[in-house]
């Protein structure tokens, strides 16, 4: 792991759990001047080429979705899913063209929510079950959800799923560590906030065997993921829509 | 009268705000005007009832007997023990007010009392007071409070300014019924001789010869023969009444305002013209001339006094079944006390139409049948040959007298008969016909004079829905089916809606009705003329 | 002032259990007083209703509602003028389910002409329907206090009533309905001049005592929490007649328990009473047919009256003149 | 005046007795869908949003029409609309009333429903929604409500009534405003994307609800003997013709400016609507009906000879009815869909329950519009 | 008597045993025992006492948890201290439920008696005990 993001998650880690505890007025921890959250910008930059290599990025995906008890639909419809393969037509059909690179254009392209600068989804949700976190993660609040769907409507990226039915009836082993949904809410990547603040990588970085997958804070200018941004020249999914997605593709 | 000084938009600007100060100290002030006079020494002697006195209501001394209070808490016990909704009625009100605004006279006068909820607890503060533990404990906390002289001017003032029409009843959620209490209130002064003289001197009348009015039985006779020779003269028809002759089929019985007063009198020449037109085996009775019964507002006792005559008359002249005028009170008497109290009437047969061979199944125990059953059946089974255009010069709206209405439920019978002996009929505003019908302000023994104002703003209501139709319909005539009604309506209507006339179903029975051999009719029963149809004034130009 | 009193009471009845509960005695509070409380309840609603029982019904005089049955062409009403038995069953439990009567309610005006209008005026009926339908529900609700285990049909209501995920414990419906009924019922005694100058302490009392109730109940579901299973051991107790006095119950909980116990020992006693006396109105308890079937009054006594034969002695000449049919020939005097 | 609906004939009663049946065989159908999830509809990842939410859009159209009575009778006073005013009022309390139970219906946490009030969003377009239909439901029940009730008692409405009634026409105007809001303010859906959403909401509103009401109007004559008089019905006639021009002249926009232009996201939604992707045409045969009929209805509707005749009027009613529950209750929601936000092409069909749910509602609306009409129809019958 | 004082008695005593239904019931079939929960604390290094005191738990517990998702869930912030200084993390599985780790005994027992059902169980897989030990879902 690089060092600096691992110092990085650790004083977050530690912060978060030194924080003010809201229910006791007389707790003795200090109340820090303002959440650290604000400072960070989280993104992640997918090397395309690299996830090629790396074979089938079933990997990750399974990574991701057992950490968070995805359950596997047994009808395509309604499969949920959060992060996940699709086809480079799919993903980038703005920018297909005929002469593109055989290998690019029947790759799998690895899509998730984008943790959009400027997330319609947000926009749109009448409850703000689905909130902009201070350090760009869209969040979901699955207390919240009324099920209205409309965040599903609004997302250009097709990034949310919902539940049609019970999902734990379709859990084959559910993981005690982090909660299972109920029918009727809508979910999506959360880019693994409950592990950042334990100082751990997204469960999808840290899986890919072929570092593919590069996460990071784009507040800091000597992140990993500014090193590749300024490096290479970055997709990213449906820019004229003004969403600013964070998750940014080198191709 | 010095109410008649007060013009009608004066009397009808009325403060519906409650005084501040609360009701349970009792002032009560007799104001000329809303009270009627005490019953004379003699009427009572007559009725053999207690503490006969020479006695005014506006008096200061009520001349009581020392142990009054005694008197009327026996009263009181006695008839809890009698009645249980006097008993029920005392503990369940729950005074939410449903009732107020549903008193004809509470609408007229504002009088806070006289809502009904207000006119019971003038009673119940007592009746806790004396009967319950939580009234002797807590005292005024809970509504109760002493007897006392006030306390019983004040019943006497309320209790008889309620007509006993019952239109609270139908909204309160427990069914209280103020006519009950006020019955039981008027018992209970009763005891002490406080009556009034326009109840206990018909009372006396009729117990000694048999109607109010005190018509000896000759007197009875040539009134009727009059008004058969006036109908004979109307047709063209020669009619006879049968009166006191046994061995008829049917014993009819009617107010015996119909013989005498105007308009009831109309409605009497209808009757005989419909019962010679369709050959009726019927007869009068002189000594049974009263259909209508004081008593019921006066006491139950008095209610059976009076009412005994109808069925031993009917035993003693041997009819089969028993046919019942135009009224309203009678027909509460009839309806609701009559079998209990002077039956079984075994002695009778089940009522059946002679000319539709109807069996009244609806009579099969009182044996009693109302005219309008009966007119309503022939009419549907085509028996009487109509023409409706001799009551075109008619507007009419029909008032359900109280007691048809919210004891019998007499509804659709003289509707459908209005609906085919005329052309111009019109129902009032919803609210105030059928069970929610307004009272005429005057019933229950409060129809005389001295009290006209209170009439009057007790009439409003009733008067003002005529009013409503007199105006967008153009109607003419209040037609009723009650001997009170046919001589308190029209004073009450020259006040408050000039120009309406009052009348009886069965007057209109009567122009309508098109008899065997009769000549060609120019007026109606009243000898107004008619109104031409305009094809045969055309015609005749 | 009648209020006012009303109120005092209500807060005696508030800080009585509380300073008591807190000084102890939680035997008494918990144990004798629900036990007395009810047995002077069940006595004393016997007492009543059999007191009512007792007093006959002389004469038939239902309140005719609507048309009465007479010809067969006519179409009667049959339940608000019920002639026949099953009628006037469907007329109680029209008035005692759906306060048919109250449904009625209209309220006058009076304006220049004069001319008087009619209102429909359906808040009174609605607020009361609602008033005692909650209190229903939030009374069967707590037979989950009552019996262990816990009955189904208590889940089910309960998860309906608390259907919309609002607050936590979930608001029920109910509870709102109720205070909101009650604040209503109250609102309207006390600003409507009418129904205030009508109202005596012992109007106000029971509202305020329910409305007591419902907050210190829901006080305790929201803000002072009580030790709900040490409550549901001393209630099974109670029920079982096994008492036990569990520690660590909360003041509160003695508070709400010596408002019940208030309310149904006042019942009996007071206006509460038309729980039972609904059921026992001559006016809407009677099928109006009383041409139809003989009603008896068992204490008809024989009165004086004007026989036939005193009238015709009394009236005998002048019949006779008028040529009236006379059932005694006189032996005519002598012609003068 | 509740007690107005009470009092009917048995005819009226098998009425109310086989709208109950169906609504309670759409309540049983929820509690399936309750149990299961919305699994049981025909929704999917890619169509998320269907049947419920396409009626709800069509009904608040229904809902809004009530201004084209409202407006011409209380702020222009024309008299002729005096009998047609309260029934669009109440058709408008119906068509809220069933909008918020296909609200209901399509919610996933049906018991959070509150939230709507407990977290309110202002960003929100579905918060702005929720505020302008309950305002509207709440105008309405208290306008109507209280002009009646000043009718039956024979004096003028509270002087308070009328600001009340000035607020609800523009109100009426916002309702399918906002809900045009839900969608056209969404950059991920291109077919919905357009400025012109609102305008031809309101314009097919306009034709689609006063038609309705000329059809109850013509019904209620037959059926309960009501008249709301000639002129009325004609007027209304003249409103439903205009509407419906400009409506169809919107669609004839919408599809020039995607067409010319060229753009595939703009495209490939109305070529799926008329001609099917991928193979896949669920909806072509009935846009062609809608547009078919809609050329009909103009015909028929324009010329004043065929106008008025209220055979041919009623027909024609029915026929701009049809046709644009079609474009709205089928084809508007779903086609917003189709392509998916990926390029998808995934078409949707309604299930079962979600059909026996959708019935269920309408029966419940239609049964709340007949006691509302039974009401009013009383209490102008029992005025002398 | 009145003809119907027969009928209201009979009425009376139907309304009594409505009433005192509930103690007919319990005296007729008995009454389920009424346990307290068991704790089931197992030894957890560093965790010998609960977040809050056993009494404020006992009634406030949801409020707690409440607060507790709030601040995770929307705040982002997990860290606890109790008043006494000790680390805690906000979570109802891991720090909750990793201490009482029987559900049936500690939370259901009381849950069941007193008829209430949270909804936390929807979504967060809790610790009942399954026949073969493992974690089992509703």
């Amino acid at each position: 792991m690089d060092r600096r993001l691992f110092v990085k998650l650790t004083g977050l880690g530690a912060l978060g759990l030194a924080a003010r505890p809201a229910l006791d007025l007389f707790a003795a921890a200090e109340i820090p001047a303002h959440s650290p959250l604000a400072q960070r910008r989280w993104a992640m930059v997918m090397d395309l080429r690299k996830c090629q290599e790396a074979g089938d990025c079933e990997v990750c995906i399974a990574a991701c979705h057992q950490a968070h008890n995805v359950p596997k639909m047994d009808r395509p419809d309604e499969e949920i899913k959060w992060v996940w393969k699709e086809s480079f037509h799919h993903t980038f059909h703005d920018q297909e063209h005929p002469y593109l690179d055989e290998q690019l254009r029947h790759g799998p392209v690895l899509v998730t929510c984008n943790h959009c600068e400027n997330p319609p989804c947000v926009r749109v949700c009448p409850t703000q079950a689905t909130w902009k976190r201070d350090d760009g993660i869209v969040m979901m609040d699955w207390h919240r959800c009324i099920g209205c769907r409309y965040c599903i409507v609004g997302c250009p990226y097709g990034s949310r799923s919902f539940n049609w039915q019970d999902p734990r009836k379709h859990l084959a082993e559910p993981h005690k560590d982090f909660p299972t949904r109920t029918k009727g809410v809508v979910e999506k990547c959360t880019l693994c906030e409950e592990r950042l603040t334990r100082n751990q990588l997204p469960a999808c970085v840290e899986a890919c065997p072929a570092g593919a997958l590069v996460f990071g804070d784009l507040g800091d200018p000597d992140s990993p993921v500014r090193e590749l941004l300024k490096s290479r020249y970055t997709l990213r999914r449906k820019p004229n829509l003004g969403t600013q997605p964070q998750v940014y593709y080198i191709v | 009268m010095s109410q008649g000084k007060l013009k009608p938009e004066e009397l009808a600007r009325i403060n519906y705000q409650p005084p501040a100060k609360g009701w349970m100290d009792p002032d009560v002030e007799f104001r000329k005007g809303t009270w009627c006079y005490g019953a004379v020494p003699d009427t009572l002697k007559y009725l053999d009832l207690p503490l006969p006195k020479k006695w005014q209501p506006s008096d200061a001394d009520w001349q009581l007997p020392p142990n009054w209070k005694q008197i009327i808490f026996e009263g009181m016990r006695e008839r809890l023990q009698r009645f249980r909704t006097f008993k029920v009625f005392m503990d369940i009100c729950v005074r939410c007010g449903a009732c107020a605004d549903k008193c004809h006279f509470y609408i007229g006068s504002g009088d806070p009392k006289n809502m009904p909820v207000l006119r019971a607890e003038l009673l119940r503060s007592v009746y806790r007071r004396e009967f319950t533990k939580a009234g002797k404990i807590m005292g005024k906390m809970v509504g109760a409070r002493d007897l006392d002289e006030k306390v019983l001017k004040e019943w006497f003032y309320y209790f008889y300014q309620c007509t006993e029409c019952r239109r609270c009843s139908v909204y309160c959620p427990y069914g209280i019924d103020t006519a009950e209490i006020t019955m039981m209130g008027r018992e209970l002064l009763n005891l002490l001789g406080l009556s009034i003289e326009w109840v206990n001197t018909p009372l006396a009348n009729c117990f000694r010869t048999g109607n109010h009015l005190g018509i000896q039985p000759h007197g009875f006779k040539d009134s009727l023969d009059f008004a058969a020779d006036e109908l004979s003269d109307l047709t063209g028809v020669p009619i006879k009444v049968p009166i006191n002759e046994k061995g008829h089929e049917i014993l009819f019985v009617t107010p015996s305002a119909d013989y005498f007063a105007s308009p009831h009198y109309f409605t009497l020449l209808g009757y005989l013209a419909l019962f010679h037109e369709i050959g009726l085996d019927y007869t009068f009775s002189s000594f049974a001339s009263e259909g209508g019964n004081f008593g019921l507002f006066h006491s139950h006792e008095m209610i059976k006094r009076l009412n005994a005559k109808i069925y031993a008359e009917a035993r003693r002249l041997g009819v089969k079944w028993i046919l019942g005028g135009e009224c309203g009170h009678m027909w509460r008497v009839l309806h609701q006390y009559m079998d209990t109290m002077n039956g079984p009437a075994d002695f009778l047969q089940m009522p059946k139409s002679p000319l539709t061979g109807t069996v009244f199944n609806n009579a099969a125990s009182t044996k009693m049948v109302h005219i309008s059953e009966f007119t309503a059946d022939l009419i549907r089974h085509g028996k009487l040959k109509l023409d409706p255009s001799r009551n075109d010069h008619w507007k009419a709206t029909f008032h359900d007298s109280c007691n048809p209405a919210r004891c019998m439920g007499l509804f659709e019978e003289p509707r459908y008969i209005m609906r085919r002996v005329m052309n111009h009929y019109y129902e009032m505003p919803e609210d105030t016909i059928r069970e929610q019908t307004f009272c005429c302000g005057s019933g229950s023994g409060l129809g005389t004079d001295e009290n006209m104002e209170n009439r009057l703003r007790g009439g409003l209501p009733r008067a003002n829905a005529v009013k409503h139709v007199r105006d967008s319909k153009g109607a003419n005539i209040l037609i009723c089916m009650c001997a009170i009604d046919k001589a308190t309506l029209p004073p009450l209507l020259e006040y408050w809606v000039p120009g309406m006339e009052v009348g009886g179903v069965h007057e209109l029975v009567g122009n309508a009705l098109v008899m065997k051999g009769e000549k060609e009719r120019d007026t109606d029963l009243r000898g107004q003329p008619l109104v031409k149809p305009a094809k045969e004034v055309q015609d005749a130009a | 002032m009648t209020f006012g009193f009303s109120l005092f009471v209500v807060a005696l009845l508030i800080a009585i259990p509380a300073l008591g509960a807190a000084a102890g005695g939680h035997a008494f509070w918990g144990v004798v007083i629900p036990y007395a409380a009810l047995a002077i309840f069940l006595a004393g609603f016997t007492a009543r209703i059999l007191g009512w029982a007792r007093v006959p019904v002389p004469f038939r005089i239902p309140t005719a509602g609507g048309q009465q049955k007479s010809l067969d062409w006519i179409k009667s009403s049959r339940l608000d003028n019920p002639h026949s038995a099953w009628g006037t069953i469907g007329r109680m439990a029209l008035e005692i389910l759906c306060f048919r009567s109250l449904f009625r309610n209209t309220r006058v005006e009076l304006r220049e002409g004069p001319k008087l209008a009619y209102g429909s005026s359906k808040w009174l009926w609605a607020a009361a329907l609602a008033f005692h339908y909650a209190f229903l529900v939030v009374f069967l609700r707590h037979f989950k206090y009552f019996v262990e285990p816990t009955p189904a049909w208590v889940t089910a209501i309960q998860g309906l009533d608390g259907f919309f995920q609002v607050g936590l414990p979930v608001l029920y419906v109910t509870d709102a309905l109720l205070l909101g009924a009650v604040a209503f019922l109250l609102g309207r005694r006390l600003l409507d001049a009418r129904v205030r100058y009508i109202s005596h302490a012992a109007d106000y009392f029971p509202l305020l005592l329910i409305a007591a109730i419902a907050v210190t109940g829901v006080l305790m579901r929201y803000f002072f929490k009580v030790d709900l299973l040490g409550v549901k051991q001393l209630a099974v107790g109670l029920l079982s007649l096994q008492p036990v006095v569990p520690e660590g119950v909360g003041a509160m909980f003695f508070v709400h328990l010596f408002l019940v116990s208030s309310l149904i020992v006042y019942l009996p006693f007071s206006k509460l009473m038309h729980l039972g006396g609904v059921f026992l109105s001559p006016t809407r308890n009677l099928p109006n047919d009383n041409r139809m079937r003989r009603h008896v009054n068992p204490w008809n006594y024989p009165v004086k009256v004007h026989t036939y034969e005193e009238y015709e002695e009394e009236f005998h000449e002048v019949m006779k003149a008028a040529g009236l049919p006379l059932d005694k020939e006189k032996s005519c005097p002598k012609a003068s | 005046m509740l007690e107005k609906a009470l009092y009917g004939d048995r005819k009226y009663w098998t009425w109310l007795a086989a709208l109950g049946a169906v609504g309670l065989m759409g309540v049983l159908f929820y509690f399936y869908q309750f149990a299961n999830g919305l699994t049981v509809t025909g929704l999917s990842r890619d169509v998320t949003w269907g049947f419920y939410i396409a009626q709800f859009t069509f009904l608040v159209g229904v809902a809004a029409s009530a201004v084209m009575v409202v407006l011409p009778y209380y702020l222009h006073h024309y008299k002729a609309f005096g009998k047609m005013a309260i029934l669009g009022e109440f058709l408008a309390i119906s068509a809220v009333l069933m909008c918020m139970l296909f609200i209901f219906a399509d919610m996933g946490q049906p018991f959070r429903i509150m939230n709507m009030f407990l977290h309110p969003t202002l960003h929100s377009m579905m918060f702005w929604d929720t505020i302008a239909l309950s305002g509207y439901l709440v105008l309405n029940v208290v306008i109507s409500r209280a002009t009646l009730s000043a009718e039956r008692k024979g004096l003028p409405p509270a002087g308070w009534v009328k600001p009340l009634i000035y607020l609800s026409i523009p109100w009426a105007v916002s309702i399918h405003t906002v809900t045009a809001f839900l969608y056209a303010g969404l950059a991920a859906r291109p077919f919905w994307m357009t400025a012109i959403l609102a305008p031809r909401f309101l314009a097919s509103a306009f034709a689609s609800g006063p038609s309705l009401l000329i059809l109850l109007a013509l019904i209620l004559r037959r059926v309960a003997n009501y008249d709301v008089g000639k002129e009325a019905i004609q007027k209304l006639a003249v409103i439903v013709a205009y509407a419906m021009s400009v409506n169809v002249f919107f669609v004839l926009m919408e599809i020039f400016t995607a067409a010319y232009s060229n753009i595939p996201e703009h495209l490939l939604h109305f070529e799926y609507l008329f001609f099917g992707l991928e193979g896949k045409s669920a909806l072509v045969p009935w846009m062609w009906t809608s547009e078919i009929l809609a050329v009909l209805t103009l015909i028929l509707l324009i010329n004043p000879k065929t106008r008025a005749k209220e055979g041919l009027l009623g027909l024609a009613c029915a026929m701009v009815f049809v046709a644009i529950w079609i474009d709205k209750g089928m084809g508007m929601v779903v086609t917003g869909f189709v392509p998916s936000t990926m390029g998808l092409v995934n078409e949707y069909f309604p299930t079962l329950p979600e059909i026996g749910i959708t019935l269920g509602i309408y029966a419940l609306g239609a049964l709340l519009v007949s006691l509302l009409y039974k009401i009013a129809l009383g209490v102008r019958r029992s005025l002398v | 008597m009145p003809p119907d004082f027969r009928k209201i008695v009979f009425g009376l005593v139907i309304f009594l045993i409505l009433v005192t239904l509930p103690l007919w019931t319990n005296l007729l079939r008995g009454t389920a025992p009424l346990e307290d929960p068991e704790i089931s604390t197992r030894d957890v290094p560093g965790k010998d006492r609960c977040v809050r005191e056993a009494e404020y738990m006992k009634a406030n517990h949801m409020d707690l948890l409440n607060e507790w998702r709030e601040t995770v869930v929307r705040d982002g912030e997990r860290g606890f201290v109790t008043v006494d200084g000790r680390h805690f993390d906000r979570s109802l599985d891991r720090t909750c439920m990793d201490c009482h780790n029987k559900q049936e005994v500690f939370c259901d027992r009381c849950h069941n008696a007193l008829a209430v059902s949270p909804y936390c169980w929807d979504c967060h897989i809790g610790a009942r005990e399954t026949k073969d030990g493992s974690t089992a879902l509703r």
